[in-house]
């Protein structure tokens, strides 16, 4: 049974092989061979995770070993393969809302030629996610980890030909990099101090090592977290990915690549929880990100970038929750799936919409389109019930048991974080609800006005058959999409309440992370409450801004926290000033330095000894008779000079 | 008298014509210089051979004579045939090749 | 006394060399295919050798000796170890791309007197590098390898200064006057090195009496050969001048960027690929076997050169406008961790050095060549002149992104296996040096990035339209160049094999072993 | 030999009893002496031919008698190494005046293979356009007419050529082979005169740029006189010190173990500021000779008037000589004063080295540049030298050896590179030669990098060979500094290189003759041994090493 496992990142691998190399000749199929990859995969995964199942709860770790990758002496790397409770939840999430996503774009990318490449692109990506949550070392992990973030720039940057694509492929990858840095190093330091980075031993012997060394590693593999998910500081990058097509904001950047750092410091739970100081850094990043995110989310007129704030706000309530500890670290994973359902439902809807109107992105232009694209209407309305946790529905339970948890961490902290996360849930309901009514309610908008936003690829679809100037006409989006998207609605609708019923998700996982029940000061009922209250005066807000009043086609000037929300909080400006700038200036002046300094050294030295040459030359003046002064005071000197030898 | 004097003075000569051989421009005076300076070489080889009593010196003396004959002989030929190309004998004129 | 081999592998392509200067100005084709072939067949000589080689055998092996100038107290001793092996393959493996590649670089335009034969004259003088180089690799004699290390210079000294990249901004008279500095430069930087370092040999000999490196490195072992400190340091010095300078090491690199920059893409790919490379390996043989000792006492300061040349050489990457001064800024930051690995005097590291010398090889190979028939084909060096080539030319542009991917070592592809060997190696003993080298990760991903950027995406650029995709000889030489990089990045254990026993004996002449883990997680 | 006996072949006349009864010949080894005396008297006939033998056979005449004495008296010299003179039977001949020893006969041996060298690029004949449809040679059609003159337009009309200069070779070549066997100061004064003074006249017999020429040879012959004067008084001061003018009987006084002192001598015996002065003006004249610094500045002035073959050959052939007696005067007489003149030798070698290379950087004349680069060659010699110990004359021996085939050979490519004035010796006009002729090219650049001691060259051995020995010899400094200035040196060598190389060819550029197989033989002789002595020294430093022992 565990051979499968290989197959689980072989199958996608293989097609992104094919697809990449086969040539112009596999364009009329490529897209299936991709879809029937992702779905191989799945469908192994189902089987594994029916294997599982079989098993009782402390057998259910397959390690399936391949072969040694790198062998140095006592650094042994090997390519080995672990799969347990934990990484079979990611697998299904992973392979199943991936192969939605892979049908989805069929339709999608439909008049894009380039289509087979971005199918094998796709498949890349599941593979290397694969390996990121199935590898049974950190080297492994760490292979992963870079894959999805390749894969993640050669999507975001799908359409090469928009320079902001391009850029904003780049900026991923290096924030990325900055990211895996902390993560190599966090290896580093594990050799140093286990002589391994094998999952096993590390986590195993974790307690042996000294705190501080822990603590060290544990911050590092933070500051990896932080790279891949987004949080502050390390965030930026998240709001300019979704310059890549829909479907990769869908599958990428909302279900599951990001999640990757929550992944990583639950999987080394073993090591934060025997360093509390960096637990306690992990919740303060996690909260700080689930307000920022939440903040930038509300002031975004881009449907993409409202939804992507939200995902760096939701993935915060995971990393929150990662903090926790023991307490929260099944909550954090539950959060994540539940997420992935939902967001990744938002998402596709997000991009029907578009896809509708002429890949217009701007709320500002949408309006009452719920008659036009009813499905779209539906699955998106029933996505935004969940993500605002609205009772019954999936984001409900996820995110109740997280800031439960929040409060449960005790202590004035445990009170800081716990109101951190109600604030959050009711600035949640707030933004969600503004792109709900922006988008599907209120006057229609786009009426007569051409909405060919001017840098939209002509690969798009829509545009090949509408000219420059043409007015939008929304229709719904074609069976292939809407179906994926259908799915997902009822991933969001029913997940949460599917995996609360008798704990069953708990009860799964707890063998992986273990779990603890923290002493909460207040009762899970008030808790519940308090969120409720705080969703309403959400939504009542929302309501009141942009339901009750038109909503002005070009955004107003707004107030201070407004235009520094659009602005990221002026995050990006930071950092283009200080780190873009300012490497510009470093740069330029080490060129300089380069070549008048150290170039300049030498050939300084070369051209003195020239100098020296010319002037030594002119004594040459071709006089004889100076010729003979020179023998002359040679002799002199000479004899003078012997003398001097015998007399010292 | 004692020999000695005869080494000074012939110390002295080769340093008149070293000098000579410095200041002078025409090639000739030069060229008789450098003949001095042999020729207090021969008085310093006489006078030593005198104080060694043995004729080493004296028989040296009469070879440095032929040697510098045949020096004259080769010298007199270029200068002379610079003198011929040039209309001039001063060294100084001569001073094509430089730096 | 069995076959020669090691002597075989190095004269056949200096025959290979004189043959192709023979043949008559007409026939230049020919020329070009008895390069090619003769490159191969050595590549095939240098397989048998890392076949014969048994990585747990002795520790030189195909050994040869004979008397050369016993004045001198040299003999002609050959001997591989797995680390010279590894070089040798590697070297053996590159020289038919390069050939390949430079297959139109020595085209005359205009014909010079008849007897003027340019391409014989490029293709002679590549195999004559391979000769020695290859030599300089097997010769266990100092004085031997001092010879070759040396003589190298010259051929290398005429590739670069005689043929250059075609279109030039300033035109030919520029280019002309340009290359022969750039080639002055690289001829003198070196010689000045080799010359400091042949005072060291000649002191050497006056302390040692001969030149074996075996014999030597064992009387240091049992101490029947002593130096006094400061001789040892002294003699150090000298040598690791010359390698540094020919490695490069910051700040001796400045030759580098010129030399690549005005060569065309093969020879830089000669130069920075294969050339440098023995100066890297003769720090690993040479430094630490005869001089262990002052090689420690150097190590710190020797560390921190490293690591300036790491973070300085990309940083002026990420400040060039020409794309082969990138390629070389970015070589001189690799050469940093390769001897920052050396130095380290850890087997993760040294084994990693190895492996970054071989991987380093092969991904500046590819990405060097594929730039070459970028700017082949636009007849430009600057980075300005290019964008959207994906959207004409997609193989080029798709190889040339693998390459800039093993240029900033992505996980899966081999630069990264020795990237983190190296930086393992150096954390294990200096962790602040391990930690500010790993920043070389991050500006490495800036400057490749950058560069694929703004050559190939964005608007295509109206000079950049009518770009030809890759030539089907163009594929020949970078397919299996990329196929290798993925294969040692998955699975780089055949070459570890090889290497580690070598390391273990050098890391043994040193007297330095790996430091123990705080933890014993692992059961022995 | 008793000391009584020393220069009994000057003075056995002089000190006999009676005059006139019985004169007891001095015993001359003839055989022994047997190279210098056939140059000599093939010199000789060499005069003779010229009085007798119709001019237009003159030429092969001379050719042809100076080729068959310059074998010859190779061949002799083999035949004396070979039994044994050179190592178990070296002694002194013709009672104490000449000695037969290693160094002499491996110093001989390489004079005369230079002057045989050099005898072919004297006899070339094809490189100047034909005058009057007579073939001519590099020398003036008639020394004594006054140039641009109508005699000489006459001369040269008639096809007069100046087959003196073979004579005058052989003269030269006699003289060079005494001196470094010279074994006391007297014959080494008469040796130095008698290979001075044709030089003197060769120089000023340049067919081309005759003012130059003439101009050359009084500078030459001034300085030289003036160096000879010096030498001589050092010698008469020695004479004061020793009372004797042998080398081994001055090594004896020095040292201090003088057999039978007598009475006469002991008011300037061991007067060392007499032996002072003394070696050190003699050493000077040698200096003089080798062209070391601060004694050098004849050496380009007179390099680039000299008609080239002479100069090629006076750059190889002076030097052998001059560096031989050079070691023959501080191993065998002052070995007893080393740590006087070692110093004094330092400074020199020193300044000579760094002098010699870094104002050659700046030259634009290839002739001058070459004789600021043996300027910095006999630095490196030097550094030999002063090693003082049988490893030393050895490298010494072996680096003049390698040395002399080099720069004839590159004088000879020099020849080649001509226009319409003559020899085209200024740099620029060498520019993109590599792309007109690659072959010369090539060979040129072959010996520069030899001059520039790259590894595989004979320059290479040669240089290691000398800086071990002076490494051995405790002189790391020099070897450092010696380093250091070849690296400067390095620079020059390139520059030409470039400059045939790289540089693009000058539309009005010089064109390259070509040559009879004389000079192809001197140009491939050169080749070959700056190859072969490069990577396969061992058997010449074997030879050298044998040779490497003074007899006393």
């Amino acid at each position: 049974m565990e051979n499968l496992i290989a197959l689980l990142v072989a199958a996608p691998l293989l097609g992104a092989a094919v697809l990449l190399c086969g040539g112009r000749r596999l364009d009329a199929v490529g897209h299936w061979i991709g879809t029937l990859m992702s779905t191989a995969s799945f469908v192994f995964g189902v089987i594994l995770f029916a294997d599982l199942l079989g098993k009782n709860a402390e057998h259910r770790t397959l390690i399936q070993h391949l072969w040694t990758w790198i062998p140095v002496e006592s650094f042994q790397a090997d390519v080995t393969f672990r799969l347990d409770q934990l990484s079979m939840t990611f697998v299904l999430l992973i392979t199943g809302v991936g192969s939605l996503i892979h049908l989805y774009s069929v339709g999608y990318m439909e008049h894009d030629e380039r289509r087979r490449r971005f199918f094998g692109y796709l498949n890349l990506f599941l593979a290397a996610m694969l390996l990121l949550v199935l590898a049974d070392n950190y080297l492994l992990l760490y292979v992963g980890w870079e894959g999805v973030g390749l894969a993640s720039y050669l999507l975001i940057g799908f359409w090469q030909h928009k320079p902001s694509a391009a850029t904003a492929a780049k900026k991923a990858f290096l924030v990325n990099r900055v990211g895996d840095m902390g993560l190599s190093i966090a290896i580093m330091l594990m050799f140093a101090t286990f002589g391994t980075f094998a999952f096993g031993p590390v986590l195993g012997h974790a307690t042996d090592a000294s705190e501080g060394k822990l603590t060290a590693i544990a911050l590092m593999l933070l500051l990896a977290a932080c790279g891949k998910s987004a949080q502050v500081p390390l965030q930026s990058w998240l709001g300019d990915a979704m310059e890549g097509p829909t479907p990769v904001s869908a599958l990428i950047h909302a279900a599951t690549m990001v999640t990757a750092g929550v992944y990583l410091i639950v999987r080394s739970g073993a090591i934060f929880n025997a360093a509390p100081d960096a637990q306690l850094v992990v919740t303060v990043v996690g909260a700080v990100t689930l307000l920022f995110g939440a903040i930038v989310g509300c002031a975004k007129d881009d449907i993409k970038k409202a939804l992507a704030g939200s995902t760096m706000s939701q993935i915060g309530y995971m990393v929150l929750a990662a903090g926790l500890g023991p307490i929260g670290y099944v909550f954090a994973i539950m959060h994540l799936v539940t997420h992935g359902f939902f967001k990744a439902g938002l998402f596709l809807g997000a991009g029907s919409v578009m896809h509708g109107m002429n890949d217009e992105v701007d709320m500002r232009k949408y309006g009452g389109l719920r008659k036009y694209m009813p499905v779209t209407f539906i699955t998106f309305g029933l996505g935004y019930l969940a993500i605002i946790g609205f009772p019954g529905l999936s984001g409900f339970f996820s995110k109740d048991k997280i800031i439960e948890a929040a409060f449960a961490k005790g202590g004035t902290e445990g009170w800081i974080l716990g109101a951190c996360a109600l604030v959050g849930a009711a600035i949640t309901a707030f933004y969600m609800t503004r792109v709900m009514l922006m988008t599907f309610f209120g006057e229609e908008r786009w009426k007569n006005q051409p909405t060919r936003s001017p840098e939209a690829p002509s690969a798009e679809p829509a545009a090949e058959h509408q000219g420059e100037h043409a007015e939008p006409h929304p229709h719904e989006s074609p069976k292939v999409m809407t179906i994926p998207m259908i799915v997902l609605a009822f991933g969001s609708v029913f997940a949460g309440f599917f995996f609360n019923l008798g704990d069953r998700f708990l009860h799964w996982l707890e063998p992986v992370t273990g779990h603890s029940e923290g002493d909460s000061p207040l009762s899970a009922a008030t808790v519940t409450g308090a969120t409720m209250v705080c969703l309403v005066i959400g939504v009542g807000i929302a309501y009141a801004m942009y339901g009750r009043r038109p909503v002005p086609s070009v955004a107003p000037r707004g107030s201070l926290l407004t235009r520094a929300a659009r602005r990221d909080l002026l995050q990006d400006d930071f950092n283009h000033v200080v780190l873009v700038r300012g490497g510009e200036h470093l740069t330029r002046s080490l060129v300089y330095v380069d070549h008048t300094l150290v170039d300049g050294v030498v050939n300084g030295t070369a051209a003195s000894v020239g100098g020296l040459s010319g002037r030594m030359r002119k004594l040459q003046n071709g006089f004889a008779r100076s010729y003979a002064v020179s023998m002359f005071g040679g002799a002199a000197v000479l004899v003078a000079a012997t003398l001097l030898m015998r007399a010292v | 008298m004692n020999p000695v004097n005869y080494l000074y003075l012939s110390a002295l000569l080769f340093t008149i014509g070293a000098t000579g051989v410095l200041i002078r421009r025409n090639a000739i005076v030069v060229f008789m210089c450098i003949e001095l300076m042999l020729n207090a070489c021969n008085l310093a080889f006489v006078t030593f051979s005198r104080m060694h009593g043995n004729l080493d010196g004296q028989i040296i003396a009469f070879f440095t004579m032929v040697v510098a004959a045949a020096e004259v002989v080769v010298g007199l030929a270029i200068i002379v045939s610079l003198f011929r190309t040039r209309h001039s004998a001063s060294v100084d004129d001569a001073s094509l090749m430089k730096l | 006394m069995s076959f020669p081999l090691l002597t075989a592998t190095a004269v056949l392509p200096a025959i290979g060399a004189v043959a192709t200067a023979a043949v008559p100005a007409a026939q230049r084709t020919a020329a070009k295919w008895l390069a090619l072939l003769v490159s191969l067949a050595t590549l095939a000589l240098a397989i048998t050798v890392l076949v014969r080689f048994d990585p747990n055998g002795g520790r030189y092996q195909l050994t040869e000796s004979h008397a050369w100038i016993a004045d001198f107290g040299v003999r002609y001793e050959l001997g591989v170890d797995g680390i010279a092996v590894a070089l040798i393959a590697l070297t053996a493996l590159l020289i038919p791309f390069i050939v390949l590649a430079g297959w139109h670089d020595a085209d005359p335009l205009e014909t010079g007197s008849r007897r003027w034969r340019p391409t014989q004259g490029f293709f002679a003088l590549i195999l004559a590098v391979e000769a020695m180089v290859i030599i300089s690799f097997e010769a266990t004699d100092v004085f031997l390898f001092y010879i070759f290390f040396e003589a190298m210079l010259i051929p290398m000294y005429f590739l670069i200064g005689g043929f250059g990249d075609r279109a030039h901004e300033h035109g030919e008279e520029a280019a002309s006057t340009q290359r022969s500095y750039a080639a002055v430069k690289f001829l003198l930087y070196n010689l000045v090195g080799g010359l400091i370092m042949l005072a060291a040999v000649i002191g050497l000999y006056v302390v040692a009496g001969n030149f074996s490196l075996q014999e030597i490195a064992q009387a240091r072992a049992n101490g029947s050969l002593h130096m006094a400190t400061s001789t040892e340091r002294w003699l150090f010095l000298g040598f690791f001048f010359a390698f540094a300078v020919k490695a490069p090491l910051w700040p001796l690199h400045t030759w580098l960027p010129n030399a690549m920059q005005e060569s065309t893409a093969p020879v830089a790919v000669l130069i920075t690929a294969v050339v440098d490379k023995v100066g890297t390996f003769a720090m690993l043989r040479f430094c630490l076997q005869l001089f262990p000792e002052a090689s420690k006492w150097a190590t710190p300061v020797i560390l921190v050169l490293a690591l300036v040349s790491i973070v300085y050489g990309a940083l002026l990457a990420v400040g060039q406008r020409d794309i082969k001064r990138l390629v070389a800024y970015a070589s001189i930051s690799h050469f940093g961790f390769i001897i920052m690995g050396i130095f380290a005097m850890t087997s993760q590291g040294q084994s990693g050095a190895t492996l970054y010398m071989v991987n380093h090889g092969i991904s500046t190979a590819a990405w060097m060549l594929l730039a070459g028939f970028l700017i082949s084909r636009r007849g430009s060096r600057l980075i300005a002149d290019y964008g959207g080539v994906q959207k004409v030319a997609p193989v080029l542009a798709g190889t040339f992104l693998i390459g800039t991917l093993a240029t900033l070592s992505l996980p899966g592809l081999a630069p990264f296996v020795s990237e983190f060997l190296v930086l393992v190696g150096t954390f294990t003993r200096y962790p602040a040096i391990g930690i500010i080298g790993t920043f070389g990760i991050v500006l490495a991903a800036l400057y490749a990035l950058v560069l694929y950027q703004r050559t190939m995406t964005g608007p295509v650029k109206p000079e950049v339209s009518a770009m030809p995709d890759l030539r089907v000889r163009e594929l020949l030489v970078v397919a299996p160049l990329i196929v290798l990089l993925i294969f040692l990045g998955v699975y780089p254990k055949p070459v570890t094999d090889i290497v580690n026993p070598a390391v273990k004996s050098t890391l043994s002449d040193v007297h330095k072993t790996d430091p123990k883990p705080e933890v014993e997680a692992v059961a022995k | 030999m008793s000391a009584a006996a020393v220069h009994s072949l000057w003075t056995t006349a002089a000190t006999a009893a009676d005059p006139i009864s019985k004169i007891n010949a001095p015993k001359i080894e003839y055989a022994q002496l047997s190279p210098t005396l056939i140059v000599v008297g093939a010199a000789i006939v060499g005069v003779l031919v010229e009085a007798f033998v119709p001019r237009k056979s003159r030429y092969y005449a001379q050719v042809f008698v100076s080729l068959v004495a310059l074998v010859a008296a190779f061949a002799a010299v083999v035949a004396l190494a070979s039994d044994g003179y050179g190592t178990t039977k070296a002694h002194i001949a013709a009672m104490g005046a000449i000695a037969v020893d290693g160094p002499a006969l491996f110093l001989q041996g390489t004079i005369l293979l230079a002057g045989l060298v050099g005898l072919f690029t004297f006899a070339e004949r094809r490189l100047d356009p034909e005058a009057h449809g007579n073939r001519v040679d590099s020398f003036a059609a008639q020394a004594a007419s006054v140039p641009g003159s109508d005699s000489e337009k006459a001369a040269v009309k008639a096809g007069f050529t100046t087959t003196e200069v073979f004579p005058l070779l052989l003269f030269a070549i006699a003289g060079m082979l005494v001196f470094p066997s010279a074994n006391d100061l007297l014959t080494l004064f008469v040796a130095l005169e008698v290979f001075s003074l044709p030089l003197y006249l060769m120089c000023a017999l340049a067919r081309r740029k005759r003012l130059m020429s003439q101009e050359a040879a009084v500078k030459y012959f001034l300085l030289g006189a003036f160096a000879s004067a010096f030498t001589l008084f050092g010698i008469a001061m020695l004479y004061g010190y020793a009372g004797s003018v042998s080398y081994a009987r001055i090594a004896q006084v020095v040292d201090g173990t003088v057999t039978n002192v007598d009475p006469a001598l002991a008011g300037t015996m061991g007067n060392d500021a007499l032996l002072l002065i003394g070696g050190a003006m003699i050493l000077m004249g040698l200096l003089f000779k080798v062209g070391a610094v601060p004694f050098h500045m004849w050496t380009p002035d007179v390099y680039q008037g000299a008609p080239t073959p002479v100069t090629g050959f006076m750059a190889a052939a002076t030097k052998v000589a001059a560096f031989g007696a050079l070691l023959r005067l501080l191993y065998v007489v002052l070995p007893g004063m080393r740590w006087d003149w070692r110093p004094v030798m330092w400074a020199v070698a020193i300044v000579t080295m760094l002098g010699g290379a870094i104002v050659a950087i700046t030259q634009t004349d290839i002739k001058r540049l070459l004789a600021y680069s043996s300027i910095a060659h006999a630095g490196f010699i030097l550094a030999g030298v002063i090693a003082t110990s049988k490893d030393g004359v050895s490298s010494v021996l072996f680096y003049l050896a390698a040395y002399s085939f080099v720069t004839i050979g590159a004088f000879a490519v020099v020849t080649l590179v001509r226009d319409a004035g003559g020899e085209a010796t200024h740099l620029s006009k060498w520019a993109g030669l590599g792309r007109r002729s690659p072959l010369v090219a090539a060979v040129f650049a072959v010996f520069l990098l030899a001059f520039a001691g790259i590894p595989l060259t004979s320059g290479f051995a040669g240089k290691f060979a000398v800086f071990k020995a002076a490494a051995e010899g405790g002189a790391a400094p020099l070897v450092v500094i010696g380093v250091i200035s070849s690296a400067i040196a390095a620079f020059f060598y390139i520059r030409v290189i470039v400059l045939m190389f790289f540089s693009e060819p000058r539309p009005e550029g010089p064109t390259v003759a070509v040559p009879s197989p004389l000079t192809m033989t001197a140009i491939g002789l050169g080749v070959v041994v700056t190859l072969v002595l490069g990577v396969a020294p061992q058997y010449f430093l074997d030879l050298a090493s044998q040779a490497s022992v003074f007899v006393r």
